[in-house]
């Protein structure tokens, strides 16, 4: 048990790396030469900036050493979470990622919360009640909330309730009500998501061999249902809060910038309109150490609900 | 032997799946009584609703429907009772074994979990919680030794794929057996076992009936098995049961055409002047 | 839900008229565009939609319709572009990695795991800031995380695929391993690919739109529907209309393929 | 490629033994347990070699170890004279092209995509045979199978089991094969039809002259169409006689309780003989014999050696310590 833990581990660990080497390799695509750019942002200007600064910006960011020179490099200065200075905002990037984040999370388990209130309900029913008239509109009303274009969502709400019946602010961060309206357009997404997976999960945990046998023994409804098909249902439902995780990050991007939420997506825009290379790297790492921390949980969770898997 | 009184009477029931065409229906009248410490076998081809039977006599036949006919379990009219009537008999008076072992238990619980389930509901211990389930632990490991499980403690916390299909079946036999019903349903329980699995299958089934003198209707396609153990045996061809008595009548002297084929197949030499006209 | 009775639902007709009529747009959109999409015309700025103009007029007098119309050749055709793509190579990844197993397997999968811990758009926008917006990089950036989802979903059904008993025949009576992978596995997983891919094309339309909202995606000013919503949102208080318009467009062609997607799938479930 | 008699023993296989890895005991060295182990057996041409044994005593594995379809660890396979000592090398390369398989669900051995033509006609197609010859050969052998001509355009999902086993039978004719391995063909089908393609396998072998390894745990069939037997348990073989022997007397314990096993009459005449507990598991196998803690006549000596092979008459061998 414990080296399977392990080498659950270890493949974690790997990914890990490699997603920073591949991070630090997207900044070789980068156009034009890095230190170049950093001495401008630095000194300000083009004029400011002459051969020699640029090559003592060369060796002192060890720019001219092999690429895997500089990666491990970068890599020792990443792990005790150093990754440098925003070129614009000349804040530590560590330091902007993580206030950012604060907000982002509040926004995202607010949507979470929505999702869970709305879609639980619906999922069940309509996978216990398939068919039933309920269940058809719930699946409809799911594939619109998929197919509906979040930004699209996001300006719909603001001309509604800020222009037409001026309730709520258009944008910003403040109190409650500067909330709602984020929170509902990366909600809708992520309700509809939910509410698919639930249900299907539900109809097939419904049509398994041995829901008849426990009953066949005498076994009471309300365990059959309160204790195995819950249980049953619960391991594709967790695959799926792995998966949310992904789509919160992406509809967080877009509807921060929409309502102007100063959250970890509006920063990357913001990040990646400006060229900012450390700040855009920074938040790549980020996210992508977050999925990896979240798909190993995942995994380990589903490992421990599904004892057939447990040691494969 | 004193007269047993017929814990089981089933008047030509008549189950049918909603959507298609009338007067194809699954069951078509089918009759039979079961008393109490006898094995009755229904022995028929696949297809010939012999499962269906099963289910339609603890009433879980859905999606089929019971369109007509009568079951009568130790007096009580089943077909029409509710499903909250009906939990309190299934396991209690009647209840029903499948064939594949696997895919009867939850495969995500333990197994001591899922025998405590089955084995709870017949424990009437008056004592404490703790000292109830302490109980209960007890009657699930002399069970299972009963069965000839091996260190049972240890299978216990053991999972269903981690154990062979003859002890998942043993294991099925021990949760429907476990609060003694009255009639017992064993749908083709041998047939997904190896050969001397399945004896020692039947052997349980013979000490089952004679000491809690159950009433068990023994499903299966193979005439042997029905031979080897039953009492009286009943032939089903599409639907319908052709013809029924005890096991050496049935053996003997066949009546109906499709028994005589039947019994004739199991002969050594049986089947081999028959073949040319019954295409494959 | 078998195909006579999938045709009944009334929601399901819809979307293949819209699929039909998404296709038709695509292919000619601009023949059909009644004005120049990129002719502006500052005298009809922000008129709400009249008969010459049948959506209106956006912030530079230009005819929203025909921008629309043309939009869909970016959008769509790029979404179709990068599901294409991506599907090719997820699906050769997967062939290979689920039919060989051992290192290969473990090798291919753990690429996947690394690509697949970078959300799209995030991704998307990463190399659109790094190497510059524009299609041929947008077509890269959304391609290069959206082919582990095909990789995985024909590993899982090659493996399993792999053990059954007509595999092991083949390869007893002496077909090659790349035969028997095209002729044998590649069919078992050919519905699955299907369904994915339709509901894939639903994901990759909406990615490329909010590509273009956030202005990495195609420069102006050739329409995109992404960005016709992006200048659409800075007049939001004086002309909703054109912010409204693009979106029912983009919203539409989702949902087709959504449904269609799901209809798929309901149909293959049945035959299994 | 045809085979001249010249060598009565046509496979010979010499303590073959397989192992299969179970998980991992530390972070790298693997835990690693016996499928089979020391298998000896020799084939002769033209026999019908029958293999019983319950399920979990690894009939298949070891089939599969033949046919390189499994790795196999220890032994060697001498083959038409040469011997083979590592899986898949060359003369490997060539039983595999001279033996072929028909497995036990024909429904899961045909590819559900492929019409019964062209499943028939795969393995010609391998061989690189022109299109017109292929489809001359399927249709001859269809009707020699007894499938109808308009059956070979149908998928295995619009056809019976038994015509299904038909086509599996016919694709493996098709590149006449010496040896033809048999894995449980019967079980999968309903009695009626059983009897039929055990009649056909008759007429084919008589036809093609062909060996059969015919792996089953159906008794009454090993008693019609056998020539000699083996019985295995949890991966060892226990007994080998010819088949008039074996079902006359049958000697160490297990296959008296296999016999007895057979409710058809006709194959054991006394009293049932129950056994009790289970199959042990390959992972710790018992001490000794490895039936000694099922075995109804067990001595002291078979808890602590394992017990070696004693030939009781012409061909007829025993592993078990009453003898």
């Amino acid at each position: 048990m414990l080296n399977l833990i392990l080498k659950r581990i270890a493949a974690a660990f790997f990914v890990f790396i490699g997603a920073t080497f591949f991070t630090y390799g997207m900044m070789m695509f980068a156009p034009g030469d890095a230190a170049l750019e950093i001495a401008i942002a630095r000194y300000g200007g083009h004029d400011r900036v002459d051969g020699a600064t640029i090559e003592w910006i060369k060796k002192k960011e060890g720019l001219d050493k092999p690429f895997l020179y500089q990666y491990c490099h970068w890599l020792k200065r990443v792990v005790v979470l150093d990754l440098g200075i925003s070129l614009v905002r000349e804040e530590p990037v560590w330091q902007l990622i993580y206030t950012r984040f604060a907000r982002t999370f509040e926004l995202a388990l607010s949507a979470i919360v929505i999702a869970l209130l709305i879609a639980v309900p619906i999922g069940i029913l309509g996978g216990v009640k398939q068919g039933s008239w309920m269940d058809s509109m719930g699946v409809t009303i799911a594939v619109i909330g998929v197919s509906m274009p979040n930004y699209w969502l996001g300006l719909v709400l603001i001309i509604l309730f800020s222009v037409k019946l001026k309730l709520l602010p258009v944008f910003g961060y403040g109190d409650w009500r500067h909330m709602v309206m984020p929170a509902i357009t990366l909600g809708t997404a992520l309700t509809a998501y939910t509410t698919r997976i639930l249900r299907s999960a539900i109809i097939e945990t419904l049509q398994s061999d041995y829901l008849i046998a426990l009953r066949a023994r005498g076994i009471s409804n309300r365990l059959v249902l309160g204790k195995h098909i819950l249980k049953n249902a619960l391991i594709p439902v967790v695959t799926v809060v792995g998966l949310e995780f992904g789509m919160i990050l992406e509809g967080a991007v877009i509807t921060e910038t929409v309502f102007a939420w100063p959250g970890i997506g509006d920063l990357m825009v913001t990040a990646v309109s400006d060229r900012d290379y450390p700040l855009i790297q920074g938040l790549v790492l980020f996210t992508a150490m977050v999925f990896v921390l979240i798909n190993f949980l995942v995994d380990v969770v589903y490992r421990y609900l599904d004892p057939r898997i447990r040691l494969s | 032997m004193t007269l047993n009184k017929h814990v089981l009477l089933v008047e030509n029931l008549v189950v049918d799946f909603p959507g298609m065409p009338t007067g194809s229906s699954v069951l078509r009248g089918v009759s039979l009584s079961l008393k109490q410490g006898e094995i009755l076998g229904i022995v028929g081809e696949s297809g010939c609703g012999k499962s269906v039977l099963a289910r339609s006599l603890i009433r879980l036949e859905s999606p089929a429907k019971i369109i007509s006919g009568s079951i009568l379990l130790d007096g009580q009219e089943l077909t029409t009772k509710s499903q909250r009537e009906l939990w309190r008999l299934r396991g209690r008076k009647i209840s029903l074994a499948l064939q594949d072992p696997r895919s009867a238990m939850d495969p995500i619980f333990m197994m001591g979990n899922q025998l405590k389930e089955v084995v709870s509901i017949s424990h009437t211990g008056k004592s404490g919680k703790k000292q109830c389930n302490a109980d209960i632990l007890r009657k699930i490991y002399t069970l299972l030794n009963g069965v000839g499980i091996a260190s049972p403690k240890e299978r216990c916390r053991q999972y269903p794929h981690e154990w062979s299909r003859g002890m998942l079946q043993r294991a099925q036999l021990v949760m429907v057996s476990s609060a003694s019903p009255e009639v017992l349903i064993l749908d083709e329980i041998t047939s997904a076992l190896d050969p001397t699995i399945s004896l020692q299958i039947l052997d349980l089934i013979v000490r089952l009936k004679n000491e809690q003198n159950t009433g068990i209707i023994l499903i299966t396609h193979d005439l042997s098995i029905a031979l080897e153990i039953c009492d009286r045996v009943a032939v089903m061809q599409k639907g319908r049961i052709v013809e029924m008595g005890k096991v050496r009548k049935i053996f003997e002297q066949p009546v109906h055409p499709y028994t005589k084929l039947i019994v004739s197949c199991q002969g050594e030499e049986g089947c081999r002047g028959q073949l040319s006209e019954i295409r494959g | 839900m078998n195909v006579r009775s999938a045709l009944k639902n009334p929601l399901l007709i819809a979307a293949v008229v819209i699929l039909f009529a998404v296709i038709v747009i695509t292919l000619f959109g601009s023949m059909l565009a009644p004005h120049d999409p990129v002719e502006t015309d500052l005298s009809v700025r922000f008129n709400p939609p009249s008969l010459k103009y049948p959506l209106g007029n956006d912030s530079l007098g230009r005819c929203l319709f025909s921008r629309i119309l043309c939009g869909a050749r970016m959008s769509i055709g790029l979404g179709i572009a990068v599901v294409l793509f991506s599907c090719f190579l997820g699906v050769t990844a997967g062939l290979i990695s689920g039919y060989c197993g051992g290192f290969v397997d473990e090798l291919i999968m753990r690429i996947v795991d690394i690509f697949f811990s970078f959300p799209e758009i995030v991704a998307a926008m990463a190399v659109a800031g790094l190497m510059g917006p524009g299609t041929l990089n947008l077509f890269f950036a959304l391609s290069f995380v959206n082919w582990t989802r095909y990789a995985r979903l024909v590993r899982g059904i090659t493996l399993s695929v792999r053990e059954r008993d007509y595999i092991k025949a083949a390869q007893l009576s002496g077909v090659s391993r790349t035969v028997t992978i095209i002729r044998h596995i590649l069919p078992a997983n050919l519905s699955s690919i299907i369904v994915l891919t339709t509901i894939g094309l639903a994901k990759a339309i909406l990615a490329v739109s909010a590509l273009g909202f956030l202005g990495f995606g195609i420069q102006p000013p050739d329409p995109e529907w992404g960005t016709l919503l992006m200048e659409g949102k800075d007049y939001i208080l004086s002309a909703p209309h054109l912010s409204l318009y693009p979106g029912i467009a983009i919203m539409l062609s989702v949902l087709s393929f959504n449904l269609i997607g799901d209809a798929l799938r309901d149909i293959r479930s049945r035959q299994r | 490629m045809r085979f001249e008699d010249l060598d009565v023993s046509f496979l010979k296989i010499q303590n073959l033994a397989v192992k299969f890895h179970s998980g991992y005991r530390s972070f790298f060295r693997r835990l690693s347990f016996y499928a089979v182990r020391n298998i000896s057996i020799n084939i002769n041409r033209k026999e019908t070699f029958c293999l019983i044994g319950e399920s979990g005593s690894g009939k298949t594995t070891l089939v599969w170890a033949i046919l390189g379809l499994h790795l196999f660890q220890e032994g060697r396979i001498v083959f038409d004279g040469q011997t083979i000592k590592q899986s898949n090398d060359p003369v490997h390369q060539k039983l595999k092209r001279s033996a072929q398989i028909v497995f036990q669900d024909p429904a899961a051995s045909l590819d559900p995509f492929f019409t019964l033509r062209q499943s028939i006609e795969e393995p010609l197609r391998a061989r690189g045979v022109g299109k017109k010859d292929r489809a001359a050969i399927a249709e001859s052998l269809a009707a020699k199978t007894g499938l109808s001509y308009e059956l070979l355009q149908r998928r295995p999902s619009e056809v019976s089991g038994g015509q299904n086993q038909r086509a599996c039978i016919a694709r493996v004719l098709s590149i006449k094969p010496d040896i033809l391995f048999l894995d449980e063909p019967l079980t999968a089908l309903d009695a009626i039809v059983q009897k039929q393609v055990a009649k056909l396998l008759c007429e084919m072998k008589r036809d093609y002259d062909l060996t059969y390894f015919l792996i089953t745990h159906d008794l009454s069939l090993v008693k019609e169409i056998g020539t000699t037997v083996a019985v295995m348990y949890s991966g060892r073989i226990v007994e080998k006689a010819p088949k008039e022997i074996f079902f006359s007397n049958p000697c160490h314990p297990y296959s008296q309780a296999l016999l007895s096993s057979v409710l058809k009459p006709g194959i054991w005449k006394g009293k049932r003989i129950v056994l009790k507990g289970e199959v042990p598991s390959p992972l710790n196998p018992p001490s000794g014999c490895l039936f000694h803690p099922r075995c109804f006549r067990k001595l002291p000596v078979c808890e602590k050696i394992a017990p070696e092979s004693k030939t009781v008459a012409t061909g007829h061998e025993v592993f078990c310590h009453l003898f």
